[in-house]
This record gives structure tokens, sequence and C-alpha cells, in this order.
């Protein structure tokens, strides 16, 4: 003790201060980040198809960001309530409408666009609850064991089962009006368990990893322990699993849409076809058919590819050599 | 732990799960706005009418006294009826699940062999343009949209090329006709489920496939294979007897789980090719309110889907001496 | 292991399952048995008449069960049907007598008066939904022979003849067992509503043969059945066809493909205009388009401003640019509605009610609105018209308390359940907001909107429709009578008028036909002006017949799908 | 030197027993006994060795001091309280005074954190000071260790660091709250020889420094003699010899002990000692269940040694051994 209170006194000590104070902090700490990234990105860009889920993202994200523009050109490109004056009935596409209209006359285009805003808006948002509940579920259960983790994951147990699809369409039919953000919420609640399932064995061997017995003779309590020591280290992988859980919620959405469940309020790609289909253009109106499948089917095709290349750098044993 | 007790163990908790999801059922359908009478708009229908009819259904009563009906009926075995059809929910289902146990049997079998062994081979050439080419394929299967892939198909071989019905089960006609044999009959249902099948089958080949190729990847890199091969077993029964064999068991696994994701697909596919199954008359439920339908459609869905993985569960580890529970 | 064998077996059974189906077409083409095939949507629910409420239980259900009286085709007029003239009425006594044809169930026994004593005391004894109210006042019902009945009434109803009389009739023989065990069960109207019918006891024009459940029903030609040579309307009463194969499709896309491969001869539904484009290239069949029997509406919550404000109410009306929502929004498939009874309706209908704003240009209807917003007291922080008379938008709408409107929410179904609604909603929108009513259309599921309107009556306005009306004006009264402002009540608008409740009664008991219709009459013009519904459109019921197999279709209100259509239609040559 | 006889650990019949999981088709269940009935006192500023091979559950006594496991049976009492009943603040306090080493310098160091943050951590939890205090402290704990400069290394993560940096700063961690008794479990044995001498020298010159006491865990005999005062041998969870350091290598009394020093190499290649066996041989069919736990390696064992488990006894002054034949002798 008597050696600590002589700080003021130690000469190297505060030659040292001095020295922290004039260079930036932590800085070295970033730098570090940087080249972690580096590295990921060298493995990442090794994987082709990883790659090539990368430039789809990419351009899915552009298509949501210039949704925005079709309606400042004219009200008629409002995807839910702008209509063509001129046009009464679906069209296929021409000058003013380049992938044509639907049964209203509203621009399947501009739809499509805002789709891409809907789909990254609930996919992400539902993957990262998801995964965020997973996580928090995963890593309380593995470290505390006992009890708490029997309940945790009996529970996880009969969620993971759950024929998801069917339990949100019965939660849409009683809430009413199924928003997006409820929708976001549900998926959510119903996702996170196959994710808590990994965390959670995650979770069981880095327990018993020295450097957490460490803390815990240090005298860190549960929760420091759980989410200083263990949560950085299962953070990857969680994310991991986001990259996989924006595909499943991209598809809920649009599956729930399309069978009539969906937010009435938006336009999203699953809507578009349950409007073609119900509407009776599906063999009539390729043009109107074949853009929100493909859409569809292309955005989850890039987040599982991101996955899998973002699984390889992670785990390095899939590495191929 | 002794098996019976894992089991004893599983069993009580899925019967408690089961009344857990029957207590969250209720009481979502009964928060749910619109009841199934005041549903009904029909100019003829006179307030009165209402009331009896929500009296008919119990519906009347408070919500507790509902809920603890509701509960003793369950544990009676008698499940309701249904609001919208006037019979018991029971007879519905054992109407509709046998069609749906057909599809769904035969199209998880299905994928899963083709998975299994296009898995097998392509894990075995890895790197080839085969290896490439086909994982390409059971990426795009594996995150294709349902519906839309169900309607191109609709759209394409029952309307252009008017291969197959469009939808249904059977071809009443041939059913009618006094004369048609029983062959007849199988085959006719054999094609209306064609499409059907195909469209599950494309949804599901791609997750058994990629599943077995790295499951097979991380086999051969096992030690017994190398010693396999110094043996000087034939590259064949390296892979089939050896590889293969043990690559597969992971695939059983995900075959209990992929059974829960499967019926949320299969209720699209039921309901876009009409084919009279619990998926479809689930869906058809819950936009009619049917509140005892959907309800013991969907415990019915859910006791299967446990059931299938205690199955899977202790399957899984007869087979790997490994696994402990 | 035998992985591989497995595989090799399995690539077999692939071939079996892909290659044998595919060459199976040829085989199963649908052969042109005798008999018509009609496509339905869905399947029935039932074959107890007592339940059959919805759409297409009633479509086969009604094949079996005939009532006393019915409507001629076209003219509506009502014409004995199982009974012999007309009901001799003592206004004394209120008592009626009526007649019955020799006729006999499809077993060949005599269709008795007993039978319809039967099913009148089920009715009025089980209290069944839907047709109690046609029964309640009747005080006694007795069969004075084999052929006669006589029914006492309380008090002369109007609807007795037009409702009470035109009740399907059950035979005794098959019901008296299900009704005596009814009887004594915990819920005796679940248990006779839940007694499932194998085997209908018909008296009609066909007999049921089997319902696999699923994929269809077969019925045929009833050889006992009475009317068949009778002349209505002057056509022979068939049926000249064999029999009917109901078919379900679940989805009208498949439904409308089977009708061009000709798996089915009719679909019995409205078609979408999307499908109508193919259709009527095609000479095999001709498109029916007729008025749709039932009305699609905008009501208010008369129970608060500003919607209590019967000025603010006309205003809206003039806003509301029916035509357009007829055009774009139906494709022309419909009209617009200007009264609650449609005009196909033509006995009953009175053409001469408010028009409000028919033909108005937009600048117009904001005018007019402006102007009868301002003569009730209404101000603006920036009227919709500006000083140099130009349409401006408009801001801070306030009430004549000074209080500012509230935003007010127009409930309407999803899109995906009707995009026509949905659409319409969104255009009313549109228009309120050009006088600075903060109106917003909100798609919400039928549930929802049921659950807000019927049963805690907290709302602004919504949009739905009536369906499936029927040709007797009756509901006319009840959607608008005060006795029906009450939990799941037909007036959830909260309309209260105490001069059109007296007229309703009124013309609830008058049983002179032609008293009663300008009574109907009065009450139309006056409803249509007061204004607590906005009735906005009717769609057209499109539907599309193969006319090279069949020919004879008689067209009515809600299309060709009807009794007649079905009794007259004959192979085509 | 008063002081310094105090007794700071004081272990008394302490005992740990597994249940083992077994397969879900096979019916028994088994139990393990990994630590019986073990006496150990450690006094103030003492360096009490643990010697005993892998699976003997000299890891276990380590990782029952720390509580980082509760023991089956025993008191343990450390400054004269037994940190079985410990909670809360008293768990707190007591995590203060006892602290580890670990064997793995590339596990026992979060990946993620920082030389400071690492070192910090303890400071923060135990709520020592401000944060410049406790900065202070840690590049105090640095120098100590030989970390030099200190505030070259503060910013670093581990997998930037040697092994045997990588064990300073866990030494580090260890000292930076300043305890009176740390565990070293096996805290060389992942070294490379040339680093070992340097990390042991340190914890030695910490003992004078700082006059911690040590319970030293190694299955080295040698790294044992050179660092402990006393030694306990511990065989299969119980403990068969124990005394002063000199005494037990220089005249080892049970079997076992005999057998682990003749597995020690000696410099002298010339220098001929008895072999002892050390694969393990089938029991006569007569053996009971409280037979001794050495007898399965026993060269030269008796009728008693499989009726009954020897107890600990005083062979010398301090200095024990459990062994039927030792007593004899």
């Amino acid at each position: 003790m008597q050696e600590y209170r002589e700080k003021e006194r130690d000469k190297e000590w505060l030659d040292y201060r001095k020295g922290r104070e004039v260079k930036t902090g932590l800085g070295g700490r970033w730098g570090r980040w940087a080249t972690t990234l580096r590295g990921h990105w060298d493995i990442f860009k090794r994987n082709r198809l990883g790659l090539f889920g990368l430039v789809l993202l990419i351009i899915f994200a552009a298509m949501a960001l210039t949704s925005y523009i079709p309606p400042l050109i004219d009200t008629m490109y409002d995807p839910m309530t702008g209509v063509d004056p001129d046009i009464l009935w679906t069209q296929g596409p021409t000058k003013a409408h380049w992938l044509g209209t639907d049964f209203i006359g509203r621009d399947i285009l501009s739809q499509l666009l805002v789709g891409a805003r809907i789909a990254f808006l609930v996919g992400i948002t539902a993957a990262f609850m998801a995964v965020a509940i997973g996580t928090s579920v995963g890593l309380i259960s593995g470290y505390l064991g006992k009890r708490v983790d029997m309940v945790l994951m009996r529970v996880a147990d009969i969620v993971m089962v759950l024929p998801g699809l069917l339990l949100i369409l019965i939660l849409s039919a009683v809430i009413g009006k199924l928003s997006v953000w409820n929708l976001v919420i549900i998926i959510g609640l119903l996702r996170w368990a196959s994710v808590a399932r990994v965390i959670r064995s995650q979770t069981l061997s880095l327990r018993e990893r020295p450097y957490v017995q460490a803390a815990i003779i240090s005298g860190a309590s549960k929760g420091r322990i759980i989410f200083r020591h263990i949560g950085p280290n299962v953070l990857p992988l969680s994310f991991l699993y986001m990259t996989f859980g924006v595909t499943t919620a991209i598809l809920v959405e649009a599956a729930l849409a399309f069978l009539g469940f969906g937010d009435p309020g938006t336009v999203s790609w699953g809507m578009m076809l349950q409007w073609v289909w119900k509407t009776g253009n599906m063999f009539r109106a390729p043009y109107w058919l074949l853009p929100p499948g493909i859409c569809i089917s292309l955005i989850t095709l890039s987040f599982y590819l991101i996955g899998r290349a973002l699984d390889e750098v992670i785990n390095p044993r899939l590495r191929q050599r | 732990m002794h098996l019976g007790k894992f089991i004893l163990i599983r069993a009580t908790q899925i019967v408690v799960s089961f009344f857990i999801i029957l207590t969250l059922l209720f009481v979502l359908f009964r928060v749910a706005p619109g009841d199934p009478a005041s549903m009904v708009i029909d100019p003829q229908m006179t307030p009165e009418d209402v009331e009896v009819t929500r009296a008919l259904f119990g519906l009347d009563k408070p919500l507790y006294q509902q809920y603890l009906i509701c509960l003793k009926n369950f544990v009676k075995g008698e499940f309701g009826s249904s609001f919208y059809y006037g019979k018991p929910v029971i007879e519905i289902i054992g109407e509709k699940l046998p069609n749906t146990i057909l599809l769904f049997t035969t199209s998880i079998i299905l994928s899963a062999l083709a998975g299994i062994s296009w898995g097998k081979v392509i894990a075995w050439r890895r790197g080839s343009l085969l290896d490439s080419s086909v994982t390409v394929i059971g990426l795009v299967s594996h995150t294709l949209f349902l519906p839309w892939i169900a309607l191109l198909m609709v759209w394409v071989f029952a309307y252009w090329m008017n291969l197959f019905p469009l939808s249904g089960m059977i071809t009443p006609e041939l059913w009618l006709n006094p004369e048609t044999g029983i062959t007849m009959k199988v085959l006719d249902v054999l094609h209306h489920m064609v499409l059907p099948l195909s469209v599950l089958f494309t949804i599901h080949f791609g997750g058994f496939m990629l599943i077995m190729r790295s499951s097979m990847m991380e086999t051969l890199k096992e030690d017994y294979i190398v010693t396999a091969r110094a043996k000087g077993l034939t590259e064949r029964q390296i892979r089939e007897r050896h590889a293969a064999k043990n690559a597969a068991l992971p695939v059983v696994t995900t075959l209990g789980l992929s059974l829960a994701f499967s019926i949320n697909g299969g209720a699209i596919t039921e309901t876009i090719f009409s084919w009279p199954g619990i998926g479809r008359e689930l869906v058809f439920a819950v936009s009619n309110n049917d509140y005892p339908l959907a309800q013991i459609a969907f415990l019915l869905i859910a006791a299967l889907v446990l059931v299938a993985n205690l199955v899977v569960d202790v399957l899984y580890a007869y087979l790997d001496p490994r696994i402990k529970y | 292991m035998g992985i591989g064998k497995m595989c090799r077996r399995f690539y077999r059974l692939c071939f079996i399952f892909i290659l044998v189906p595919l060459f199976l077409w040829v085989a199963i083409t649908p052969s042109h048995g005798a008999g018509i095939k009609i496509g339905m949507k869905d399947e029935p629910k039932t074959l107890n008449p007592f339940r059959a409420s919805d759409t297409w239980s009633r479509k086969v259900v009604t094949r079996f069960f005939e009532p006393l009286y019915t409507r001629e085709p076209k003219t509506h007029k009502i014409i004995p049907w199982l009974a012999e003239g007309y009901p001799e009425y003592d206004e004394a006594t209120n008592t009626a007598i009526v007649r019955l044809k020799r006729t006999k169930w499809e077993d060949g026994s005599p269709l008795t008066a007993h039978d319809v004593v039967f099913t009148g005391s089920v009715i009025r004894e089980f209290k069944v939904p839907r047709y109690y109210a046609r029964w309640r006042f009747i005080k006694e019902i007795e069969a004075l022979d084999d052929y006669r009945v006589k029914f006492v009434l309380e008090r002369p109803m109007a609807i007795f003849l037009p409702r009470t009389l035109m009740t399907f009739i059950v035979q005794k023989k098959k019901w008296e067992p299900v009704v005596t065990a009814a009887r004594k069960a915990e819920k005796p109207l679940r248990c006779l509503l839940a007694h499932e019918v194998k085997q209908p006891m018909s008296c009609g024009a066909f007999t049921f043969v089997k319902w696999a459940r699923g994929a269809y029903i077969r019925i045929e030609r009833n050889e006992n059945f009475f009317a068949t040579g009778m002349e209505i309307g002057g056509k022979k009463v068939g049926p000249y066809v064999d029999g009917v194969l109901f078919k379900f499709y679940g989805s009208m896309d498949s439904a409308i493909l089977a009708l061009k491969k000709g798996d089915i001869d009719y679909y019995w539904a409205s078609i979408q205009a999307g499908y109508l484009k193919d259709l009527e290239g095609d000479r095999r069949f001709k498109v029916f388009k007729n008025d749709k029997n039932g009305v699609y509406y905008l009501a208010f919550n008369v129970r608060k401003s500003p919607f209590s404000d019967k000025a603010f109410r006309q205003a809206v009306a003039y806003l509301i640019d029916k035509d357009f929502i007829v055009i774009r929004v139906l494709q022309n498939e419909g009209q617009r509605m200007d009264n609650i009874i449609p005009p196909g309706n033509g006995y009953w209908h009175n053409p001469d009610t408010p028009k409000f704003g028919q033909g108005m240009k937009r600048k117009e209807r904001i005018k007019k609105a402006y102007e009868i917003l301002k003569a009730a007291g209404y101000t603006w922080g920036k009227p919709p018209i500006n000083a140099k008379g130009k349409v401006v938008r408009a801001e801070g709408l306030k009430m004549p308390d000074g209080r500012e409107v509230p935003p007010l929410d127009i409930l309407t179904p999803p899109a995906d359940y009707d995009p026509h609604r949905a659409m319409a909603g969104m255009l009313v929108q549109q228009w309120l907001r050009g006088v600075g009513i903060p109106a917003s259309s909100k798609p919400s599921s039928f549930g929802s909107i049921t659950q807000q309107v019927k049963v805690k009556r907290k709302f602004d306005a919504f949009i739905l429709g009536w369906g499936r009306l029927g040709i007797d004006p009756d509901y006319l009264r009840t959607f608008f009578h005060s006795r029906e402002d009450r939990l799941y009540g037909r007036n959830p608008m909260g309309y209260h008028n105490g001069w059109y409740d007296n007229i309703a009664d009124e013309s609830a008991a008058t049983m002179d036909e032609t008293k009663r219709r300008e009574l109907i009459f009065k009450m139309q013009k006056f409803i249509v002006e007061e204004a607590p519904y906005i009735p906005l459109y009717v769609p057209y019921v499109v539907e599309a017949c193969r006319v090279d197999r069949f020919t004879g279709w008689n067209e009515d209100l809600d299309g060709v799908g009807n009794r007649w259509s079905l009794f007259f239609i004959k192979p085509a040559q | 030197m008063r002081e310094n006889d105090k007794i700071l650990v004081d272990v008394k019949g302490l005992t740990k027993i597994y249940s083992l999981k077994r397969n879900i088709f096979s019916r028994s269940r088994e139990f393990v006994t990994a630590v019986y009935d073990v006496n150990i006192r450690i006094k103030n500023g003492e360096i009490f060795g643990l010697v005993g091979e892998s699976g003997s559950g000299k890891t276990t006594c380590g990782r029952i001091l720390s509580r980082l496991e509760e023991p089956t049976g025993g008191q343990i009492f450390i400054k004269g309280v037994d940190i079985r009943l410990l909670k809360g603040q008293d768990l707190q306090g007591f995590r203060k005074n006892v602290q580890m080493i670990f064997q793995d310098p590339y596990e026992s160091l979060n990946p993620r954190m920082t030389v400071a943050d690492t070192v910090m951590e303890p400071l923060e939890v135990q709520r020592v000071g401000d944060y410049e205090e406790r900065e202070y402290r840690v590049w105090k704990a640095l120098k100590i260790v030989e970390l030099y400069p200190p505030g070259d290394y503060l910013f670093r993560f581990p997998h930037e660091l040697s092994g045997g940096q990588r064990q300073r700063v866990a030494v580090a961690r260890a000292l930076v709250v300043e305890p009176d008794f740390v565990i070293a479990d096996e805290p060389v044995s992942m070294l490379d020889a040339s680093i070992r001498a340097g990390i042991l020298n340190l914890l030695l010159d910490l003992r004078t420094r700082l006059g911690l006491a040590y319970l030293f865990i190694t299955h080295d005999l040698a790294v044992a003699r050179y660092m402990c005062d006393r030694i306990g041998v511990i065989f299969k969870g119980k403990l068969v010899e124990l005394g002063k350091t000199e005494r037990l290598i220089g005249n080892p009394h049970h079997p076992y002990t005999k057998a682990l020093l003749s597995a020690v190499p000696i410099p002298d290649p010339r220098a001929e000692r008895e072999r002892f066996r050390f694969e393990e041989r089938e029991l006569p069919e007569q053996t009971f269940d409280r037979s001794c736990v050495f007898l399965p390696r026993c060269a030269a064992s008796g009728r008693i040694c499989r009726k009954e488990s020897p107890e600990m006894v005083e062979v010398e002054e301090d200095h024990y051994s459990a062994c039927h034949l030792s007593t004899e002798m």
C-alpha cells in the first residue's frame, strides 16, 4: 500500500503519464482492428461466391436508396398511392414505366425499389433482434448453467421447433393489423432459439477458459464475465448468424405478405406477388410476376453467400487449403 | 442417463410445452379482434342471432371459464368443434392430415436422399466443376422464395406445357367412373402430386445437400479415412462405407428440425396447389377466425414436430455412441 | 452399408415418379360425361340446411331444399312453388292459410303440411340463427290437413310472404330423430347445427350422390322433381342436365385455367377483371355481366362530431367522385350507387334519390363542399378556395364550435382482401384532404374492422359492403333503425331519427305491396339525403360460361349462377 | 519470524467427488473421487508444493482453494475464515487475498483485452481508487514483473506478446491487488525451458519482496525442489507423503515418491538408481474397496494393503507418509 501512494514522486511514472497524454489515447486499439479487418477481408476475398453475394447486396442497397427518387419525379410514381392517370389496367414495360404498371396503374419499378428498402429494414432489424436475444440468452444460459440453463434451453427447444410462419400467421390474425415493426418483433422473438443454442455451446467452452477463471478469481461479477469476457468472444459468431437470420426474416416477411397477412400499408415484394396472384395476372404479366420473385430470391441468396464466406473467415477450420 | 428416463423427461417436457402453447394460443385468440360470430356480415343476421351464435361457441362465458372448459375438454381428448364447419375438429383433421403426411414424407425422403447422394459425390470431388456447379444449384435452391417458384412451376408446367393438373389431389371424373381401377387412381394422385412435390423438393434439396457436403468434407479429414486408404480399399468402398455413412449423421438431425420449416413451406405449397392438407386448412382457419380448428391444427403440427425431434434425438444417440445427454 | 444401393433405388423411384405421371396426362383427359361441371373456389362446409350460411354450402344445399314460394326470374314476382296459389290472409284474425301442391320427396313419399309445420316449429323452438327472426312473429302453425297449413301471426308483417314463406322445407320423417336427440343435448341448437347430413332428403331438382372431401360433389337429376315441365317466365323447367359435378379449386387462377382447359363448364363466382381479356377473346365462352345484389358504402360514426353534422356528411358526399371510383378502381366493371337498394332490384329501387355531385369536376366539388361547410359555420386557417376563386391547399379546418377537426381514420379492408375498397379508401382520403379534412385511410383486417365497428363502436368512418341483400327491401329498415344501434347491431353508425323509425316500422307492418313500395321509396330518398351511409358503387358479377356446351343461361341479379339457370340450361347441339 | 509461523491456509479433510454422465443408453451413473481427505497447512510466506502426476487431483485442490469449485466435503480456513461459507462482500474480500496463476499463458489472457484491461480488471472489480490510481498500480505491477518499460506493454494484445511475457502479465494480474496467498497452477509447464527460470525466479523474488505465500502445483519434482519449502505428494486424490523439501527428496518414504524421484533425470549418467514401474498391473482377486490407492502399482505390497487404506503417519519430524510398509520399516 505504502508503495502506491508515492506516485506523485515517482519520476518514471510522471514521464510515462506525460508521454501518454501526448500520444492519442488508446490509438493502438483501432489500428489493431483495422489490421484484423484487413486480414479478414483477404480471406473473404478469396471466396468468389461471397464476393458475388457482396456485389448483389450492394446492388440491392443501391436500389433501396434509389427508391426515394421516383416519387419525387412525379406523384404517380408513388409506390402505394400513385396511379398513372392514362393507364387503367396492368401494362407491359413502356418508356414511362420501365417495368410496366400493376392492376391499378401503379409503377412496378418504384414498387420494386421500395421493396428493397422494406426487405432490408425487415431483414436486418429482425435478424438483429433475433441475434441480440439469442446471444444474450445463450450467454446467460451457458454461463449460469444449472436451472437457468435448463429452463432457457427447454424454452429454446420449443421455440426452435415451432412452425414459425404458421405461428406468425396466427399472431397476425390476432393482432389484426400487422405493421412491419410488429412483424420484426415477432420474427425476433421466434428466431432467437437456434442462435441461443450455438452461443450457449460456445459459451460453455469459453467458460472453462482460464482467462474467464482468472476473471472469477479477480472477483468479477457474473454480468461482467458474461458481457466483458465471454460476450466479445462470441460476437463474431453472432454476427455470422445475423447474416443467416436476415435470409430467414426476409423470406418470412415475404411469405406472410404473399399469403395476405402482411402490413397492408407497405409495398413489399411479397405483397407485389400477392397482388399479381390474387388479381389474376399471374399468367398474363410476366413483367410483374418475375421481378419481385427474382429480387427476393437474390437478396436472400446474397445474404446467405456472405454468411457462408464469413463462416470461413470466422471458423478457420472450414477454410480451403 | 438411462434411455427410458431420457424419453420420459422429454415426453413430460413435450406435454408441458404443449399446454403452454395451448394456453398461449387460447389467450391469443381470445384477445383477437373480431370473434367468429361478429365476422359474419349478412343482412339476415340479427343481433340476437349473433348472441345466440356466440353462446353456441361458448364465447358468452367469462374468459377463465372458457379456458377451463377448453383445458378440461383437451384432457378428455375432446378437441371441440370448428366454428366454421360446425363439426368436430378431430374429424376435419382426420380428413386432411393423411394428405399432408403423404406429400410431406415423400418430399422430405426424396429430397434427403437426393441431397445425401449428391452432397456425397460433390464433396468427394471437391473443387471440380461438378462441385462448384452443383453447390451453386444447392445454394440457389436453399434461398429460393417458395411461393414464387411454385407460381413459376404452375405457370410453366401446368399453364404453358399443360403437363400437370393445376390443383387438387384427384380428377373427379376419373374417380366417379366406376370402371376406374385402383392403379389408375393411384397414378392419378401421383400425377397431381408431381408439381407440389417438385416445389418442396426444390426447396429442401439444397439444404440437405449443403449439409451433407460439409459434413462429408469434415469426415474426409478424419484419420480413419487415411487408414482406410492405407489398407488399400477402393475409393468407392472408402466413400460409401467409411465416409458417407458417418457423414450422413448430421443430416439425420437436420431432418427433424427441417420438419418444422418444411411445414411452414408446406402451408404455402398446399395453399397454392389447393392440396387438401392441414396446412392449407390452418391458413384458411386463421383467416376465418376459426379458433378451435386453428388451435388444434397448430398444436397437432407442433406436436408432430416435437415428437419427430425426440425420435431423431434418440435415433441420433443410438447411431452415434459419442452423444451424451 | 447400402447407401449406394439406396441411391440407385432412389433414382429408379424418381424415374417412376416423374416419367409415369408425365405420360399420364394423355390418359386422363377429362371426358365430357353427362351433366354440367361447375367450378367453385371453396368447398361447402356442410349439407345441413340449418347451418349452411356460407356462399359455397348454399350453392349446393339449395339444390335439394325448396321453399313454399319463390320469385320469378327477371321480374322477381313472388310465385307459388311448393304451395298452390297465394296464401289466404284474414286481416281481422291475422291468420293465413297456405295450400300445398301434391309434391314428393326424392324417396317418393309425399311432401305434406306436416313437413312445413315441422320445419317452422324447429326454427322457432331452437331459435335457429338467420331464420328465427322471420318466424318469431308467428304465433301458431297448424296443419289443417295433409295439404293445408294455418299460420297465425302476432301482427301484420310485411316479410311474412317474402321471407317466412320462402324458407326451405325439410322432411319431418328424416329430421324427427335428429331433433329429438338435439332436445336432449346440453346445447340443443349446437347439436342440431352440428348434425352432419350425409344424405340430404331432396325435394328439389337434384339428388345428392357423392361428396369426396377436398375434391368434388356429385348430384344427379331428381326424377320426382315436382316442377319439371312447369312453365316459368316463358320457359319450361327442366332440369335438362343429368347432373352437376361441383369441383373445388381453392384459387381463382386454377379455376380459370380449368375453365379454359375444359375441366369445368362454368365457374360459379365473379371473375376478376384480369382474367377476362383471355376469356372474352375465346369463342367457346360467353361472358355475362350482371348487377350484384349488394352495395359498397362509406359509413360514418354519427355519434360524434364532425360526422354527427349532416352538412359535413353531405360535403363529404359532394367530394367523392363515384364515377371516378367506378372507372378507375372497378375498371368500369360496375356502376355508381346513389341508393342503398341496387338498381337491379327494379321493383323496390327508387331511381329518384339525391345524386350528390354527379358529373361535377374536382374544382366544382371542392367549391360546393366549401360552400356547404362555410354555411354550416366551419372555418379554415387557410380555406381551400382563395380570394381569387382558385383552389389551393386548405389548412386548419375548424368546426363550428371552434375546435379543430380531429384526424379521421377511414377503415378499409386490406388490398389483398379487396383491392377495390382499399383503393377507394385511399382516393376518399385524398379527396377529403382537398378541403382540409385530415382523413387517412387505414387498411385493417376484416376482423379488426368488425371489432371496432360492431363491438367497440369506436371509429370515425369505414368502407364496407353488403352482399346477398335479397330482393325484399326489409334490410333498409334494419340498417338505419335506432333499435339496431346496439352490440352487433346492423346500425353501428349510431344513426337515430324518430321520423325514420316510425316510417320504417310502418313499412314492416304493411302487407300491401304497393303501399309498402311507397313507404320504401320515401325511406330511400330520406336516408340518402341524410347520408349516414354514402353509397359508393356496386360491382358487376362477371361470369363466363361454356356456351358451346350449354345454352339457356338465366341472367339475373347476382349473375347466371341461380336456380333457374340450372333448371333451364340445355346441352348445346 | 514468529509472524511468519502463523498458519495462513488450513485445509482439513478436503474431498471432491464428481459424478459422471454417461451415454443415455448405459444404465449406471459413475462417481469419480478427484480428491479424498487431503489435509494441508500453509504458513505465512511459505511456498508449499503439491506434486503429482496428471489426473492426481492437484489442480482440483488449487481450484477449490481459489473457490472456482465447491468441495464435496472438508473445511478450508484461510486467515481463519472458512471460505466455503463466504458470500457477497466477504467473498469479494477473499478474492483480494487469494489469487491464482494459470498453467497456459496462451489461454489465461482474454484475447480481446489489452494488457492494461487485463491487469486493471481486478482493481476495477474491487473498486480500488480512481482510474489514475488504478493505472498507476497496473503500471507498477508491470514494472514489478519486469515488463519494462511498462508503457510499451500496457496497450498491447496478448497475441503480440511472447509466452514468457504473457505469463508475466498473468503474474502481474495476480499481484496487482496485493494478495497474501497465490495459487500457482503449473505456471511454467507450458513455457520453454529457457524462460522457465526467469518466471520461477520472479516468483521467488516476489515472495521475498511482498511476503506472499504460494501453493505451487507442479508435476515436476525438480521444479518443486527448486521452489518449495515443503512438498506434498498426491496420488489419485490422496495425499501420500508430506514433508520439508530436503527431507522428502533426500529420504522419501512412500513408494510413489520414490518412483517419482527415480523418474527425475540425473545429470550424472553413470549414477544408477532403482527404476520404478509406472504401468498398472492387474489386481489380485481378493481386493477390498478400501484398499491402498497405490496398490495397483506397488511392487512391495503386503496383505494389509489390500484390506485397508493407510493413514498419514509421522515418520520423522514434520514428515508424514501414508504407507503400511513405510511404517513397518
